[in-house]
């Protein structure tokens, strides 16, 4: 039922702009709050479907998921979180699937953030992934499989100097737990005790930084997922071996969550991505068109 | 028997049940034998329910430590040979390493490494003590009611090792010279342009831009804006686009064109006016400036976005420049200039906000560009020396590039290692 | 003096930092670490700094008595109760047992954290959605062929990378087939304009760092050259 | 101590939460149809709160835990004198605000200048150039593991030598952009081009996610639509 209304109000809303068109060719464009109309209502209605959409898993999706399978069970991992709440609708349905996905794998999990509010994302990722019944089941305790170091200031050189000892940034973790009476991190000393780095970023510091500092200086293994915005630009490390793999935006995110099997918000919103995607698309022509209309008629 | 009682200490979970893991310990002490490392050995965390398995696990070979490479001490780094019962299927978990000062007997554990590992390190050495190593597969069981018991199996343990600081990082050995060479390039060509030597810096399309649309303000009879960004004088893209706003103002004054610079910060607009009177006094015309021209709006960034907007839409500027560093409100003033019918011209170092640069002005300076243009326009010898030491750098990787795809290509080497190795640093 | 000793200040700072990239050994290791740590302080202070000049520019505002002066108090009020929940509940929490953090979901600055802070913060940047929108419309013209490349690679990555195009095609192609153009773009062209944009802002970046370094470059200490 | 914190309930005015946070999501919406004073207010309130946020995450997390902790241990560890470098750098920062002494907060900013420019340094010009520049030295015929030629990935190998040739002359400053040469950057700059069009396409991608984010908290978690 609610998929039918939707999609006849999405038809409508497409055949409307066939107006915005013919006003647009007539040199009247429309103003900027009907386009912004245009756009919180495509992106909301698909918010009340329930259809689901193909996704084809992409390269750098699937090496990631390839590069995380091939870690034994019970692995140390490093989970990075540097992003603040703006960026949670691409940044946190990643941090969910992958706190699954971890969990199940007994993956150990030592969180930390460069970001003040990205260790509270981390704890909202981790309430969520309790709430899976199989994880739920494991009884995992804090501080024995995973830990929460929290954040420090200091942007890069916190990184630079966990290549000594991540101890000397994070003398006591979010609750302000002494580091050596962590069982967790009884032999963890700096990066070449952990066996993968997973870094959700969206700015600096974040994954250029995990790639310069961690990667290159102190030799760890990294994947990452990133805000579209960011994505790009961390393509050529992608390439030179730098980061194993990457999660970019909300696309990326859904395929995360597809590739694992850990379905959740991503997936529910590629939908109305994809319908926000086309009017911007479609703006984008009318406007050319337009132009080169009035271009032709100068001449 | 420290590494059970160690054992078990460590996994205390509920410091109530500290006198059952004593009684426990006694226990252990009592029921089991007191064995050696080269032995199997059975540990329990919980003796009341578990059953004791004898399976017999094959223990890691070939066990070596030897001082971590390249770093700043206290750390060893140790190999093995898999044991035999490690692959697919296989009954190990994973590794237990265990250290001693030589001589002592006393093995403490220092890591825990999953199954398929053959390396490990231990990152808590004091500097110069000669340490041995074991390390010990292990198989976790679990019985019926879910409790894990562990099977272990010892190695042999290592030769002793010392850990020490090293005084250089070979890694880096190559990294260096491209660092001399580099740096040494930039060094000579500031001291060269410092002492008046000529560095050619070819003329960017933008700068010829700039003229133009100052000229085409002029005849339109319409105000010139210029917008610095809305980051501080600390950001080297907003001295950038000030160096570029002196040649804008000294072609304003020139024309007699209004010349109009709104700020977001109060020492942007400081310097902005100094600028201004400088460039109106070299064309001879100082009192054609008024400090009005540069005013300050706000320091948020929408509202600075959003007065801006306002002065577009009212007063129409036939131009408008961008210059300096712009983050997501690029777009908001670059539509409203285009909507105006504004010529627009951009630059930036932003690697986000460029596409909507490019896609709504008539003209933009991509990144380094900014940076070349206002070295041009200042002739400041730092900066021109500067980018001609980093066009060397540039030259470099270029000649490095093509002769490295050569060499890759026909399998050519340099005393056995491929060019793009001698490149890559880790 | 107060020239010099900044710049002896950062050209010790910076060599400590250059040289240990290839010296591990004491001195160089360590005081790198240590003046890590001190960064690390340092910066909080800064945040510090930052506020203390919040409070500074608003007072100046309100007194100044310009038209907007009354947002300045809403300025301040709002930093006020965030410093005094969070003190409170940041305090409270240490002598707590078992302690708890300031940004525990128990407490009230974590509520004002998911309430206030985290909904304004979120629309700030999801303004940004409509504004793309509309300067989409309005300014993205294919004027010349540069900009007619940019937008073609931006409309098949943005109608690739969600299975928009590919929808359209499915009744001809069940292949993916402009999925797997976007990433094509995305990891050959992309990457090759993102490296040489990165190698070029890495020599500048080494330049600059050098020009500081060196004492060339002066700025940040209030001297010319 | 134990290690395991017991979760606390969570709140019961959580609805009350709920509508703070949607009329707050709405007075940042208002500015689409203008700037207003309801959007100020509300800007206003974030501009305090997030200092205030930052302030006391940075408080605690840092010169609490890390420095004071650190002089001033709790139980049996021996204080590390060394942080008191970093408080007194920290105290003279501080001393910015004041006019008369502010000069003396350049000694900690060429500290932290210092320190940033030695480390970008070596960072940028291994990661960033070096390592870049040896991934981009590739054979030109890409093979398979069993010597086949893969064709495409060769095509695509060409594509990124290129694109990172052109793109380097492209910004070449000390030469004339003619003959050869010039050609090669009108080459860069078509690479340039297409670069920001995947970055204008994810741009794009991003603050839809955000927009949807926000819908989904108004229609969805407040309003309860879904």
């Amino acid at each position: 039922m609610a998929n039918t209304i939707s999609i006849i109000l999405l038809i409508l809303l497409g055949l409307s702009l066939v107006y915005v068109l013919v006003r647009t060719l007539k040199g009247n464009p429309i103003g900027r709050r009907i386009v912004f109309l245009y756009v919180a209502i495509a992106a909301a209605i698909p918010l009340f479907m329930d259809l689901e959409v193909p996704l084809p898993i992409t390269t750098d999706v699937r090496n990631l998921y390839d590069a995380l399978e091939k870690l034994p069970d019970g692995s140390k991992v490093m989970a990075a979180f540097d992003y603040d709440p703006p960026s949670a609708p691409e940044l946190q349905p990643m941090a969910v699937a992958f706190m699954k996905y971890a969990f199940k794998r007994d993956f150990k999990i030592i969180i930390m953030g460069l970001w003040p509010q990205g260790p509270i994302q981390a704890n909202m990722a981790i309430d969520e992934a309790m709430q899976d019944p199989e994880i739920a089941a494991k009884n995992l305790q804090y501080g024995v499989d995973y830990v929460n170091l929290g954040f420090q200031s200091g942007n890069e050189f916190v990184i630079q100097s966990m290549g000594t000892a991540f101890k000397t940034m994070f003398p006591k973790d979010y609750r302000t737990t002494p580091y050596d009476s962590i069982p967790l991190m009884r032999n963890i000393v700096n990066f070449s005790n952990i066996d993968f780095v997973m870094n959700f970023s969206s700015g600096e510091p974040g994954t250029i930084q995990w790639v310069q500092i961690a990667v290159d200086r102190f030799g760890s293994v990294l994947g990452a997922g990133n805000t579209a915005v960011q994505a790009p630009q961390v393509y050529p490390y992608l390439r030179a071996g730098q980061m194993v793999g990457l999660l970019g935006g909300m696309s990326g995110a859904a395929e995360f969550e597809k590739i694992t099997a850990e379905k959740g918000k991503a997936s529910t919103f590629i939908l109305s991505q994809m319908i926000a995607h086309a009017i911007v698309i479609i703006l984008i022509l009318i406007g050319n068109v337009a132009y080169f209309s009035e271009k032709r008629k100068k001449k | 028997m420290f590494r059970v009682i160690l054992t078990l200490l460590t996994s205390i979970k509920n410091p109530g049940k500290i006198k059952t893991i004593l009684f426990s310990i006694l226990l252990i002490l009592i029921t089991i034998p007191n064995l050696n490392g080269q032995e199997n050995e059975v540990e329990s965390s919980n003796i009341a329910t578990s059953k004791i398995v004898a399976s017999i696990l094959s223990a890691p070979t070939d066990v070596s430590a030897k001082d971590t490479d390249n770093d700043k001490g206290q750390s060893i780094t140790i190999n093995w040979t898999l044991s035999a019962d490690d692959k697919d299927g296989g009954a190990v978990s994973g590794y237990k390493i265990y250290r001693a000062v030589e001589g002592s007997n006393e093995f403490v554990e220092v890591g825990n490494e999953s199954e398929g590992t053959t390396k490990s390190t231990d990152n808590k050495t004091t500097d110069g003590v000669s340490y041995i190593y074991r390390v010990d597969s292990y198989q976790i069981l679990l019985d019926s009611v879910g409790n894990k018991s562990f099977v272990t199996s010892a190695s042999v343990a290592s030769s002793p090792v010392k850990s020490s600081a090293q005084w250089f990082n070979f890694n880096r050995g190559y990294c260096l010279i491209f660092v001399l060479f580099v740096s040494g390039a930039i060094i000579y060509y500031i001291r060269k342009a410092s002492a008046g030597g000529e560095i050619y810096v070819r003329k960017l399309g933008g700068i010829d831009a700039v003229d133009e649309a100052v000229g085409r303000a002029t005849e339109m009879g319409k105000k010139v804006f210029f917008i610095p960004g809305i980051q501080d004088m600390n950001n080297v893209q907003t001295i950038a686009g000030i160096a570029i706003l002196g040649r804008v103002a000294q072609k304003a004054a020139e024309y007699g064109t209004w010349l109009e610079v709104p700020v977001s910060k109060s020492l942007v607009m400081v310097t902005a006016r100094e600028t201004m009177k400088e460039a109106y006094t070299a064309v001879g015309r100082p009192d054609a400036f008024n400090e009005a021209q540069v005013h300050f709006l706000t320091d948020d960034q929408f509202g600075y976005a959003a007065a801006i907007d306002g002065m577009v839409v009212r007063e129409k500027p036939a131009t408008i420049f961008y210059m300096g560093a712009f983050f997501a409100e690029s777009l908001i003033l670059a539509e409203t200039g285009n909507a105006a019918g504004a010529i627009q011209i951009a630059g930036t170092a932003m690697p986000s906000q460029l596409p909507f640069f490019v896609a709504a002005c008539d003209y933009t300076l991509i990144g380094e560009e900014l940076f070349a243009a206002s070295a041009y326009l200042s002739g400041e010898p730092r900066q021109l020396g500067s980018l001609k030491g980093q066009d060397i750098g540039k030259a470099l990787f270029l000649v490095a590039i093509i002769v490295g795809i050569i060499m890759e290509s026909f399998g050519w080497t340099i005393g056995g290692h491929n060019l793009s190795a001698i490149f890559k640093v880790n | 003096m107060r020239r010099e000793i900044p710049l002896i200040i950062t050209t010790v700072t910076g060599l400590v930092f250059a040289i240990s990239y290839f010296i591990p050994h004491m001195p160089f290791g360590n005081s790198e670490n240590i003046f890590g740590e001190w960064i690390s302080i340092v910066q909080a202070f800064a945040i510090w700094l930052g506020v203390l000049n919040l409070v500074k520019v608003s007072i100046d505002k309100i007194l100044s008595k310009k038209g907007d002066a009354y947002y300045s108090y809403i300025v301040i009020i709002s930093l006020g109760i965030m410093l005094i929940v969070g003190f409170w509940d940041g305090l409270s929490g240490l002598y707590a047992d078992p302690p708890y953090p300031v940004i525990d979901d128990s407490t009230s600055f974590y509520w004002i954290f998911k309430n206030i802070y985290t909904p304004l913060t979120s629309t700030m940047f999801a303004m940004l959605a409509f504004f793309v929108a509309s300067a989409s419309y309005r300014a993205f013209r294919a004027r010349n062929f540069q900009a007619t490349l940019l937008l073609i690679a931006g409309f098949f990555v943005m109608g690739g990378r969600v299975p928009l195009f590919d929808l359209m095609i499915s009744g001809i192609t069940d292949v993916p087939v402009f999925s797997h153009f976007a990433d094509w773009i995305m990891t050959y062209p992309n990457t090759a304009g993102q490296r040489a944009i990165m190698i070029g802002i890495a020599l500048g970046i080494m330049s600059s760092s050098l020009r500081i370094i060196l004492g060339i470059e002066r700025s940040h200490i209030g001297g010319k050259s | 101590m134990s290690l395991i914190l017991a979760r606390k309930e969570k709140r019961s005015s959580m609805d009350i939460g709920m509508f703070f946070a949607a009329l707050l999501t709405l007075g940042i919406f208002s500015f689409l149809y203008k700037d207003n004073p309801v959007y100020k207010v509300c800007e206003a309130i974030f501009v305090g709160v997030s200092a205030g946020f930052w302030a006391i995450t940075y408080f605690f997390d840092n010169i609490h835990k890390k420095f004071w902790l650190g002089v001033f241990p709790q139980e049996g560890d021996s204080p590390d004198y060394w942080l008191w470098g970093g408080a007194i750098l920290g105290f003279l920062m501080l001393l910015r605000i004041s006019n008369k002494i502010g000069w003396i907060a350049r000694w900690p900013l060429s500290f932290i200048v210092g320190a940033t420019a030695g480390l970008y340094m070596m960072l940028y010009f291994v990661s960033n150039a070096l390592n870049q520049v040896a991934d981009t030295m590739m054979p030109i015929v890409a093979y398979a593991s069993d010597n086949s030629v893969l064709w495409l990935d060769t095509f695509g190998n060409f594509i990124v030598v290129l694109g990172v040739v052109t793109g380097l002359i492209y910004f070449f400053f000390s030469k004339e952009h003619k003959g050869l040469f010039g050609t090669g950057a009108q080459v860069g700059t078509w690479f340039l081009m297409i670069t920001f069009g995947a970055s204008f396409g994810y741009t794009v991608m991003s603050r839809m996610s955000l927009l949807i984010g926000r819908l989904d908290f108004l229609f969805g978690d407040w309003l309860g639509l879904f």
